[in-house]
């Protein structure tokens, strides 16, 4: 049981990682700010997603499980209210060089 | 009947809850509830004092029952005590002063100086007693930001451009200050572990630590006491601020940061700082008082001038270090001196200043060129003036004489004669500056006031005048009231 | 425990690298940029000091309250240089060589906040910094003289650190030990309110003189007035939706940290940021407007906590163990309340901290008398 | 090296990054921040020591933690009344910069 | 497990470093805040870890709060722009 969740975690935490890379790869080589945005909303929400996932078999309790998913569902909401807005700003602003 | 420990908080207490209290009603109230705890404070202080006159013993008060190292305690020795009743003096006068410029109207929408003033006016007042009661090194960093939160405003109060450049200056050079300061006490806590100014006394000793502790602490807090050559943001600060604001910042404010080097010398680390480190800062106090005074002959602005020569007036404290380090006779001549100086210096400068504000008011300018026949017109003001200037001078027999014959006499006794030329010559150089303003002055036939200065404003500024001049009463010996709870430890390893 | 240092060793670097960063910016915004992020990481490590505490409120008032000042300083101060109607924050193509070649800024041309052209002429005969030239950059000699004084004081508290290496003096033992007096189990709240509730106390005087001084600098005519330049009007969708779904959590939030504070890492102040970072949402979506500073009910709610801290402490001299002592028997209670009422105040204050002098003239009927 | 050792040299390179920006950056806004990394730095070395000094089954001395935590509140009143003098010099001269503009007459 | 969790950590951390180059970088001001968002999500993860990994009292909070406060400065910017 133990060591299934650890797998589990192992697994998930790596997927987590990777969708980081990929942010940050989107970041750094996307040729400008709106398709940065699109690389950084994948990063938001798949990596730490896949991270608290996988963290949850090893959380201590339920609270702290619980407050796990809430931290996830902030970020959420958070980067879909920062992409709408930067998006919107982009578009203001006229596209970028 | 409250115990007289008690009276220690309450010193603290009373013009925080002003400041709370005049936040809290604002408009008409805030000014009497300063003028509430001015009275209030004014009696307390003077417990204080007479409790530590009569039965010679420090004071000392632990907060909450916890003991120090945990707790904290407030402690009162004679230096805290002389301290309380000059703060009372000063700050009673200013709030008398005040009343007129800062009334706020009755019935009238609040508007804004008054109640920044008044409030002000009490956490500045909250911030020194705090400073000259606090026995732990991280409750004095909370009374200096006490004092740089509540002095920065007073000195943008009237909003102008320059006196805001000014404030914002004052307030960047006040808050690297604290941060180094802070940083000592970050070091001291580690190495020790305590802040507590007793029990650091008897566990530190002259190591990497402490020392590296004291050079950043005394580094920002001589920033913060506009030590030359860190000074420049004083002159347009203190000059920019309303008449009875720079009577305050002047007299007191800048004496908080200095008596904290003092107690960190004298009380908390003693024996750490070298004779040589003593001699540094004598030396850049010694060309405070030269250049200070210089700069201030040559300023064609009164408030300007009186504010440079505040930079010079500090230079004679830091003679302290030098002087009064070591134990013994000549040490216990030049404390007293330069507790005087302390004392003579808050007094006559806050008359200066006030007077500066009411030449001000009268003229609509402050330019010493166009101060012609106007001994004629304020002979009060004018004199106060010429009082005050006494002082500053060191003329017998006023206060400041006192305090540099003082210090002159250690000097020489010390063997260190050079202090005592610096002294003379900053003497000669304040006698200019003075008569620079005394001689147009009293030439000439009376100059047309564009306001007239009620008799009650300029008779509280000869009443403080007059309080410098008698202040050259006191004999010419150790104090009694001084030597309640001086450490005997000697401040400076040689 | 070697990967732990590793891991702390890319936090130390990235701290470092934003801190220079913060230094070298050519624009004020990307500094300020640099700075939001050096603070969230800061957090971070707090938390490996196992400082829980000292964590959270680095998250909410080092990075979060002080971030947002920042950032709208630095937009402000850069808004004069590229007048309305253009967007400043966006590059456009417009805009020739904003890019060097290689991809680099020109200095000075992004943003650029800082260096602006006066409109308003005035004599620089005052300036009396010396060592600086023309263009307000500080001469080499002065850059010199600054770089062997920070690198003295660095090399010697490096030196300190590592000489000291051993376990510090510590009052942890002591602070553990009067804790069941209190009723409470979070050392670090017990010195803040107990053992040290002398500086807590005077700090909320010195918070309270903050926003004294932020007022003082309203003009005189707006005085009694509404901070920001107008009200901002609800239009944005997006913000708006946040602004209604995050409060409630953040509350919910907040009243946690504040509770758990008794036992754990929490209490007033990290309670109190959380708050006031929910308020400074709703006011910039525009769901409620500023407070006007001259109303009566701001004062009194704004000086209630530091009063009723006050309160408490001088009614320690009814009892035998004198100011700020709590008798046994109500401590837990009489210590969540003075921490409950705290609260609104502390988040108040931030939040007028946050928000500024007013800058919009009072209705009549609002006006302080 | 241990982390509280390696959290110590960071803060004193903080101290050192922060005290040179603050000597060397004319701006006014970037002294600010400069003063923000100086006091980060202070705060970090408080962190340190309170790490050193766990003991009682607690991670670090909970006194110079509570230090901090007042600190930092200290910090942001600090930051947020220099950017509003700030912001007012800006609106009044119409420029960020600490020049001391010429005064005009009267006392 | 708990090697595995602080690695991954590092890891995260170390790859946001990169992508703050975007700071250093920009051109424009919404790329340093997309750097600072991405730092701001790599953070909370990296916490989340090391919290779970080394089972830190309070780091579940901490990230919490950090989730709480994460779109603030974005939005602070953007409300900016609307109104200078």
């Amino acid at each position: 049981m133990m060591l299934l969740g650890d797998i589990a975690t192992g697994l998930l935490v790596s997927a987590g990682v990777v969708f980081f890379l990929a942010g940050t790869v989107g970041l750094l080589r996307f040729p400008d700010s709106m398709t940065r945005l699109h690389a950084l909303t994948k990063a938001d929400s798949l990596g730490l997603g896949l991270v608290v996932l996988g963290l949850l078999p090893q959380a201590a309790s339920v609270l702290e499980a619980l407050k796990l998913v809430a931290v996830w569902l902030l970020t959420q909401l958070a980067g879909a209210t920062v992409t709408q807005l930067v998006a919107r700003a982009i578009w203001r602003g006229g596209g970028r060089s | 009947m409250i115990a007289a420990p008690a009276l220690l908080v309450l010193a603290i207490m009373a013009p925080a809850t002003g400041v709370v209290l005049a936040f809290a009603f604002g408009g008409r109230a805030a000014e009497w509830i300063a003028i509430a705890t001015t009275v209030a404070g004014a009696a307390i202080a003077a417990g204080i004092a007479a409790t530590l006159w009569s039965t010679g013993l420090p004071l000392r008060y632990v907060i909450g029952d916890w003991a120090p190292p945990l707790g904290i305690a407030l402690r009162a020795d004679g230096l805290s005590a002389i301290m309380l009743l000059t703060s009372a003096v000063v700050m009673g006068a200013v709030v008398l002063f005040a009343r007129e410029t800062f009334a706020q109207r009755p019935g009238a929408p609040e508007t804004r100086t008054p109640l920044i003033f008044w409030t002000m006016l009490m956490g500045v007042w909250a911030g020194l007693n705090a400073v000259w009661l606090a026995g732990d090194l991280f409750t004095l960093y909370v009374a200096l930001e006490l004092l740089t939160f509540s002095a920065v405003p007073l000195v943008s109060l009237e909003g102008k451009p320059e006196t805001l450049v000014a404030a914002l200056r004052y307030m960047l050079f006040a808050l690297v200050g604290s941060v180094l300061y802070l940083l000592g006490c970050a070091l001291l806590y580690g190495g020790y572990g305590t802040l507590d100014l007793e029990l650091l006394a008897h566990a530190v000793r002259a190591e990497p630590v402490t020392v590296l502790a004291a050079a950043l602490m005394t580094a920002g807090l001589a920033a913060k006491t506009a030590l030359f050559p860190l000074h420049l943001w004083l002159p347009p600060a203190h000059a920019g601020a309303p008449a009875a604001a720079s009577a305050l910042l002047s007299a007191l404010v800048v004496k908080g940061s200095f008596i904290l080097i003092v107690r960190l010398w004298f009380d908390a680390l003693p024996g750490v700082a070298g004779a040589g480190a003593a001699t540094l800062l004598a030396a850049m106090g010694a060309a405070a008082i030269i250049c200070g005074s210089i700069v201030a002959l040559r300023q064609a602005r009164l408030k300007l001038m009186i504010a440079y020569s505040t930079v010079a007036q500090i230079g004679y404290l830091f003679f302290l270090f030098p002087l009064a380090g070591a134990a013994g006779h000549w040490s216990r001549i030049a404390w007293t001196g330069g507790m005087m100086q302390l004392v003579a210096h808050a007094v006559a400068k806050a008359a200066m200043f006030l007077a500066a504000g009411l030449i001000g008011e009268a003229l609509g300018h402050d330019r010493i060129a166009g101060f012609a026949g106007l001994g004629r017109a304020l002979p009060v003001v004018m004199l106060a003036f010429g009082l005050a200037g006494m002082s500053l001078m060191g003329l017998p027999p006023s206060g400041g004489f006192v305090a540099k014959a003082m210090l002159l006499t250690a000097s020489v006794g010390e063997g260190q004669w050079w202090w005592a030329v610096v002294i003379l010559i900053g003497g000669l150089l304040a006698a200019g500056y003075t008569f620079r303003v005394l001689a147009p002055a009293l030439a000439g036939g009376p100059v047309p006031l564009v306001a007239p200065i009620p008799r009650s404003r300029q008779a509280i500024v000869l009443g403080l005048a007059v309080c410098a001049l008698l202040l050259g009463l006191v004999p010419l010996r150790p104090s009694q009231l001084l030597e309640v709870g001086r450490p005997v430890a000697m401040a400076v390893s040689r | 425990m070697s990967l732990a240092l590793l891991a702390d060793g890319a936090l130390v670097l990235l701290v470092l690298g934003l801190a220079f960063w913060v230094n070298a910016a050519a624009s004020g915004f990307a500094a300020v940029v640099g700075y939001v992020a050096f603070g969230l990481l800061l957090a971070l490590a707090w938390m490996r000091l196992a400082a829980g505490d000292v964590a959270l409120t680095e998250a909410a008032v080092g990075s979060g309250a002080t971030g947002a000042v920042l950032v709208a300083a630095a937009m402000r101060l850069r808004a004069a240089a590229d007048p309305p109607p253009s967007w400043p924050g966006v590059s456009r193509p417009s805009t020739p060589n904003r890019r060097s070649a290689d991809g680099r800024d020109t200095p000075g041309h992004d943003g650029g906040g800082d260096d602006l052209a006066p409109p308003a002429p005035y004599s620089d005969s005052h300036r009396d910094v010396p060592g600086h030239d023309e263009g307000g950059k500080p001469g080499l000699s002065l850059r010199l003289a600054a770089l062997v004084l920070s690198g003295l004081v660095t090399a010697g508290l490096a030196g300190l650190v590592l000489w000291t290496a051993g376990p510090a003096p510590s009052l942890a033992e002591a602070a553990t030990r009067h804790l069941p007096g209190l009723g409470m189990g979070n050392a670090v709240t017990g010195v803040l309110i107990a053992y040290r509730a002398l500086d807590t106390l005077l700090e909320k005087v010195v918070l309270l003189l903050a926003l004294g001084g932020v007022w003082s600098l309203t003009r005189d005519r707006v005085w009694g007035g509404r901070p920001f330049p107008r009200a901002i009007p609800a239009g944005n969708g997006a913000l708006i939706l946040l602004a209604r779904l995050l409060p409630p959590i953040g509350i919910v939030v907040a009243v946690y940290v504040l509770w758990v504070g008794a036992t754990d890492p929490g209490g007033a102040f990290q309670g109190g940021a959380i708050l006031t970072a929910m308020w400074i949402l709703v006011m910039l979506a525009g769901l409620r407007d500023a407070p006007p500073i001259g109303s009566r009910r701001l004062r009194l709610a704004v000086a209630a906590g530091p009063a009723a801290f006050l309160a408490v402490g001088l009614a320690g001299f009814v009892l035998p163990t004198g100011f700020l002592s709590y008798p046994e028997s109500i401590a837990k209670p009489l210590i969540i309340a003075v921490e409950a009422v705290l609260t609104l105040s502390i988040a108040l204050i931030l939040g007028l901290l946050v928000a500024g002098p007013a800058e919009r003239p009072p209705d009549p009927a609002e006006r302080l008398r | 090296m241990t982390p509280a050792t390696l959290y110590g040299l960071c803060s004193a390179v903080l101290v050192g990054a922060g005290l040179y920006g603050m000597l060397v950056n004319p701006q006014p806004l970037r002294k600010i921040l400069s003063l923000n990394l100086l006091g980060s730095g202070t705060f970090l070395l408080f962190g340190v020591i309170a790490r050193r000094g766990a003991a009682a089954g607690l991670g670090g001395d909970p006194v110079p933690q509570a230090m901090v935590i007042t600190g930092i509140v200290v910090a942001f009143s600090a930051t947020a009344l220099a950017v509003a003098l700030l912001l007012r010099v800006f609106q009044e001269t119409g420029r960020p910069t600490l020049d001391q503009p010429a005064p005009k007459d009267g006392g | 497990m708990p090697e595995f969790l602080l690695l991954a950590a590092t890891v995260i951390l170390l790859m946001v470093a990169v992508g703050l180059v975007r700071i250093l970088r920009g051109p424009a001001d919404v790329d340093r805040l997309m750097a600072v968002q991405l730092l701001g999500t790599g953070g909370i993860a990296a916490l989340l870890l090391l919290g779970i990994a080394t089972s830190l009292p309070g780091a579940v909070d901490v990230a919490l709060v950090l989730a709480l406060l994460a779109a603030f400065a974005a939005v602070i910017f953007v409300t900016s722009l609307d109104s200078p």
